[in-house]
């Protein structure tokens, strides 16, 4: 045997020596670097570009605004595909190479879970727009959100049910792909069965799936009075529309998941009349809303979803508390983001609690005419 | 009752997968490679609709059957080009190297569809409606429900298989097709084409792939570029279930997995594993004929 | 003539790969956290080369088996707990012997398979692995499996990567080994020759899959997260390429091969949108233009010593 | 006669339709050299491949030194101590000859999956006692030269021997050869003819042979069965093979009888 592959392990050995001895951190400079890892390509890149969409306004804005500490800042992006694996050397580049100062991501739960402990470990602030698992920011006091968790909107989900919609049997249609849906699926189960609710059918769906007669088939026949499913609008546009041909007529009803112009434009007559939960609408009358669609729809010439508003809240929300705290010091950087109190974005007023989650109310909107038609608020 | 919309579900499902297994295993039938681009034509035929469509409707007026058909036969003609060159320039060059290196090449191929797609620039990632061709009429039988694009999917897979399997039974090119997937190297000694052959096996083949496209999105009316590859793997499955390379045998793999599927995906419990069902069904049928349903196997010669 | 001083070149690797642990708290996290990430493609690929190259099994499964060291290592992790760090090296063992068991049971029914056949039943195979993780609740489902410890570092990832370079290369540079070149060459002249094929491939099959899991095992302790999308077809078909571009059945060709394609993504970060597609290009042009493999170059095949 | 080494009775095989061997009965004896001949197409291959246990006949049964055969695996049946060459010459491509040879010896005298990883005292000498014969075979036979080329690489006549060898070095009681002399010349043949007598009379072992060259048969062979269509239409010594009627009719057609 020759030495080949022995010598080939010494010479990787080496590189990365090599490598590990040049690398630097490069603070200080006349920008403030602020990393963002997002899924800009594949399977989830449709959320992801979304997202990442608003996060890029909010820099842009505060940098015309003449930046913050008297230097603009410098949006490092990563994209990490939509893919396992990939956050932790994005989150790591960010961090050990670039040097920012805080980052923004993912709304995966999964990939922030992924990202989350490498800048616990570096001390480094993270901030995820989107991701409402609660375990995502138990990784550390280093990990905020913007949006409020799972178990909140499932409550309101299904108090909801019981509630308004006085369903006394509610089937159920989870993405089991997706921990996301299997999240709010679980905590609606626990408070809409307490609430005395009655489950009239489980089943489970693979996000990306595109026929869904045969789950909706059972579904039809368990006679339920409503139907909830947390999924996503591109899942979720499709289920509508086959329900309507199986001729279910009862209401359909989720959560955040749903919020897209593209579930209009897909469902169409399908998606009429049914419900959803979420952050907020982008047509809700504040000043804020306003001013952001706008210079959304002028920036990119489109209409803006509400995971356009949480990116750019989750800059803003790290803006001012840089702001405030003078300094990008990262200890100091961290108490700031976790006094954020009364925070006045553009998805809705919101206070960080103790557990670094966004407390902020939800709202509910109906799909009536071709629109999404604003119903109720739910506070925390 | 339940079973029996299971049925009609199931049977709906099967025939766009026979459709696509079609394609599948006539390309296969040929070469002998598996063109892991077939399920990226589909999508690529579901686009070209998508943009065909309102030029079409503008002079045929919306939802009439005499437009539907000219996209239809518009986006085969666009896919058939589109795959005749993915066949010469990345395919070609490749005849008789090892098969290994022809299946990882028809992976990259199709990697570089989606993603390409994929780009903000191209198509982008976000889903887009797929525009109503035809009406989708709801029939009501009791509680049964049917809708008119289901009969139109069911029929046109019929027509297709019996055009296919007269184009390759019964015609001069059918026995130049069989002659060249019998034995390419005695097929060019007799004068067949070789070339000319295959060129028009991957033109048929991506018309087929465009056809299930915009018929998938017909059931299913949201396009996007990733939207081949679920599809495209069941079928794939379905036509090695059948036998690949035989035409009847795409067919019924096609209606085997489209059945077991939907009737596991109606089962609370089981639902969650309708991913892996329908390798499950390839595994278990492998295991006892290995050479497929209808596929004979055949004894190396030693 | 077999050399038999293999071994020692093994020590020294693991040598090195300890010391580079040592020194590894002065490294750039990021640099760290790549070159952690080449070890563990090193691992993924030589061993998946026994299969797909060296026996010429066509596997598309590779990754399955990854997962399933992956999550039965870090598993056992969490379950540990506080003494986690101590038996982190049996968990690894743990992880790659249950790999290697499930690769017994795919095995064995599957290689009777041939060709596509046998690529379509293993990628099947790593499919259900990763649907029955994702519905498995005790690791983590779809939620994934968070909380795993911090264990891996460049000692461990380089020092089994040594090892499995030098169990693969003093495998197949043994008169025993040279069966699996056999059956890769010609299996019916293999079995008239005495050598049990269908023995052989399973071995190959387990080995690999044992090895797999290792991998698996070192990179749920590197990721410190696992999800069940981490481990999809696509990402078998990574490893296969990697296998194919360093020339099937050439150790030394695989391993660059591993650390070129774990590098070239980090590369071409700046232009991540046509990252992708770049890569997709990649694999195209090299199938039709170097289809032996990128670092193959006009030696003479496998000659022994 | 002593007990027979191979013996196959009524055996059958049948692909779909098609009868490729049809009720052959064939015995053959230790330290016997025996001919099979017949036109293309008459099943002595199949016939081959059924006694190496390739092809698992339809019916009828097989025995090879008292044990039924029927199931049993090739690789195992070489242990038994049946070896072939192929017809269109099966080398190990990728190996180099004195591997070709070695993976061959080490059926009797294993060095083991995990003595190669440990490779140990055991296993260093057994490596080096299978080299040693594998070299010794290749001597005899003339190949040592070539013992570092690739196998594919040798001339035509080289790959035909090292084949022979190849399957000697499994120690058979029974050899196949299928068509050796194939796409040799008049020297070559002689050459060959040599070689298989010095195998026989050295391995004391049997000697199957498949072939077309009647010079090559009816020199070296001391029992001649001919097949014509799947079956076995004459048996006997050489010498009244030449005039028997219906092996002439088979070979000339009827017209010539």
């Amino acid at each position: 045997m020759k030495s080949l592959p022995s010598s080939l392990t010494a010479a990787s050995l080496a590189a990365v020596f090599a490598l590990g001895l040049t690398g630097c951190k490069s603070g200080g400079g006349d920008t403030i670097k602020v990393g963002e890892y997002a899924s800009l390509t594949g399977k989830e890149a449709t959320y992801g570009a979304a997202m990442h969409e608003g996060t890029m306004l909010a820099i842009e804005e505060v940098n015309a605004a003449g930046g913050v500490l008297g230097k603009q800042i410098e949006l490092i992006v990563e994209d990490d595909q939509s893919k396992a694996g990939e956050p932790a050397n994005a989150v790591n580049k960010l961090i050990s190479k670039d040097g920012v100062v805080a980052v923004l991501g993912e709304f995966a739960s999964s990939r922030s879970l992924e990202g989350g402990p490498i800048c616990q470990e570096n001390k480094i602030p993270m901030i995820s727009p989107g991701s409402t698992n609660p375990a995502v920011t138990q990784v550390g006091d280093y990990i905020f959100r913007v949006c409020f968790t799972d178990p909140f909107q499932g409550a309101a989900l299904a108090n909801f049910a019981n509630g308004t919609l006085k369903a006394k049997k509610v089937a159920i249609l989870t993405d089991v792909k997706s921990d996301y849906s299997k999240g709010l699926a679980k905590y609606f189960k626990e408070k809409y069965l307490a609430g005395g609710g009655e489950l009239a059918a489980e089943l489970d769906f693979n996000g990306g799936d595109k026929d869904f007669k045969a789950q909706l088939t059972t579904i039809k026949n368990s006679s339920p009075d409503a139907i909830f499913i947390p999924g996503y609008y591109n899942d979720v546009a499709l289920i509508c529309i086959q329900a309507k041909q199986l001729g279910i007529d009862v209401p359909l009803f989720g959560g955040d998941g749903w919020e897209s112009h593209m579930l209009l434009e897909i469902g169409k007559d399908a998606v009429e009349g049914h419900y959803f939960s979420t952050h907020c609408l982008t047509d809700q009358d504040t000043p804020k809303m306003k001013s952001f669609v706008e210079a959304y729809t002028k920036r990119y010439n489109k209409a803006p979803d509400a995971m356009s508003t949480l990116g750019y809240d989750s800059a803003m929300v790290l803006i001012d508390a840089m702001k405030r705290a003078g300094t990008t010091e990262s200890a100091a950087l961290r108490d700031a983001i976790a006094a954020t109190k009364d925070y006045e974005g553009v998805s809705g007023t919101f206070s960080l609690d103790e557990n670094r989650d966004a407390v902020k109310p939800l709202v509910f909107a109906q799909i009536k005419n071709g629109k999404f038609v604003y119903s109720a608020t739910v506070n925390p | 009752m339940e079973f029996l919309q299971q049925f009609i579900n199931g049977l709906s499902l099967g025939s766009v997968y026979a459709l696509i297994a079609l394609g599948y295993t006539m390309v296969y039938g040929v070469l002998r490679f598996i063109n892991f681009a077939h399920s990226d034509i589909l999508m690529l035929g579901a686009f070209a609709a998508f943009y065909l469509s309102p030029i079409v409707e503008k002079f045929c007026g919306p939802q009439s059957p005499v437009g539907a058909i000219l996209v239809v036969i518009l986006a085969a003609a666009i896919c058939a080009i589109i795959g005749t060159l993915i066949e010469f320039f990345a395919y070609r060059p490749l005849r008789g190297r090892p098969k290994l290196t022809v299946l990882i090449t028809a992976i990259g191929v199709s990697l570089f569809i989606e993603f390409t797609c994929q780009h903000g620039k191209v198509f982008g990632s976000n889903p887009r409606p797929f525009p109503k061709l035809l009406n989708d009429t709801q029939f009501h039988f009791g509680k049964l429900a049917i809708g008119s694009n289901d009969v139109i999917v069911l029929l046109v897979t019929a027509m297709l298989l019996v055009g296919i399997w007269f184009l390759v039974q019964k015609t001069r090119v059918g026995t130049a097709l069989r002659a060249v997937s019998y034995n390419q190297q005695a097929a060019a000694l007799m004068g067949v084409p070789v070339n000319r052959i295959i060129s028009f096996t991957f033109a048929v083949g991506s018309a087929l792939a465009a056809i299930a496209g915009i018929l998938y999105s017909m059931k299913f009316p949201a396009i996007e570029p990733l939207m081949g590859v679920q599809p495209g793997l069941r079928a794939f499955i379905a036509a090695v279930v059948g036998g690949i390379g035989n035409i009847p045998g795409a067919v019924l793999g096609g209606l085997i997995i489209g059945l077991l599927e939907t009737f596991a995906g109606g089962i609370p419990g089981l639902s969650n594993y309708r991913d892996a069902i329908a390798f499950g069904i390839l595994i278990l049928i492998l295991f006892f004929k290995p050479a497929g349903l209808l596929g004979r196997s055949t004894v190396e010669k030693v | 003539m077999l050399k038999f001083g293999a071994k020692r070149w093994l020590f020294i690797g693991i040598a090195l790969a300890i010391a580079a642990s040592f020194l590894s708290p002065n490294f750039n996290r990021y640099y760290l956290g790549v070159g952690i990430d080449v070890g563990i493609a090193i691992i993924l690929a030589v061993s998946l080369n026994l299969i797909n190259g060296h026996t010429g099994q066509f596997s598309l499964g590779h990754a399955g088996f990854m997962a399933v060291g992956g999550y039965f290592a870090a598993w056992i992790s969490l379950k540990l707990g506080e003494s986690a760090e101590v038996f982190f090296p049996l968990s690894l063992l743990a992880g790659g012997l249950f790999a290697a068991l499930i690769g017994l049971f795919v095995g064995i029914p599957s290689l009777r398979l041939r060709g596509d056949y046998l690529a379509i039943v293993t990628l099947g195979f790593g499919e259900i692995i990763r649907v029955v993780a994702q519905n498995t609740e005790a690791i983590g489902a779809a939620s994934g499996l968070k909380g795993i410890p911090k264990l891996t570092n460049l000692g461990w990832t380089f020092g089994l990567a040594a090892l499995t370079i030098y169990i693969i290369t003093a495998l197949v540079n043994s008169t025993y080994g040279r069966g699996f070149l056999a059956v890769h060459d010609d299996e019916i002249a293999a079995e008239s020759s005495g050598i049990n094929t269908t023995r052989y491939k399973v071995v190959a099959f387990v080995t690999g899959s044992f090895f797999a899991g290792i991998a698996g095992g070192l990179y749920a302790h590197h990721k410190q997260f696992l999800a069940p999308t981490g481990f999809d077809w696509l990402k078998s078909v990574e490893i296969v390429v990697m296998v194919i571009l360093g020339g099937m059945g050439r150790t030394a060709g695989v391993v660059a091969a591993a650390i070129l394609l774990t590098l070239l993504p980090e590369f071409l970060r700046e232009v991540s949108e046509y990252r992708m597609i770049l890569y997709a290009l990649l694999i195209i042009f090299l199938m039709i233009l170097r289809p032996e493999g990128l670092f193959a170059f006009k030696l003479k095949r496998r000659q022994t010593s | 006669m002593s007990e027979p080494l191979l013996e196959l009775k009524d055996v059958t095989i049948r692909f779909g339709g098609l009868t490729a061997v049809s009720a052959l009965d064939l015995t053959i004896h230790s330290n016997e050299l025996i001919g099979l001949i017949g036109p293309n197409g008459a099943g002595k291959t199949t016939a081959f491949n059924m006694i190496t246990g390739v092809y698992r006949p339809t019916s009828g049964q097989i025995t090879f030194a008292g044990k039924n055969t029927l199931g049993i695996k090739p690789s195992r049946l070489a242990g038994l101590g049946v070896a072939r060459t192929f017809q269109n010459i099966r080398l190990f491509g990728s190996l180099t000859v004195l591997d070709n040879i070695r993976v061959a010896t080490q059926l009797h005298n294993p060095t083991g999956y995990f003595g190669s990883l440990w490779r140990g005292k055991n296993w260093k000498t057994g490596e080096a006692k299978l080299e040693k014969q594998a070299l010794e075979l290749l001597e005899i036979f003339d190949l040592a030269k070539f013992r570092d080329e690739l196998a594919t690489s040798l001339p035509y006549g080289a790959q035909r021997r090292l084949e022979i060898v190849r399957a000697l070095a499994t120690h058979p009681k029974l050899l196949l050869l299928d068509e050796p002399a194939a796409g040799m010349n008049p020297a070559e043949k002689d050459e060959l003819i040599r070689l298989i007598r010095f195998v026989k009379d050295r391995y004391q072992l049997s000697v199957l042979l498949v072939e077309h060259d009647m010079k090559v048969v009816m020199g070296i062979c001391e029992r001649i069965a001919v097949l014509e269509y799947g079956r076995k239409i004459a048996e006997g010594t050489p010498k009244e093979i030449q005039c028997h009627p219906k092996v002439i009719e088979a070979y000339l057609g009827a017209a010539a009888v």
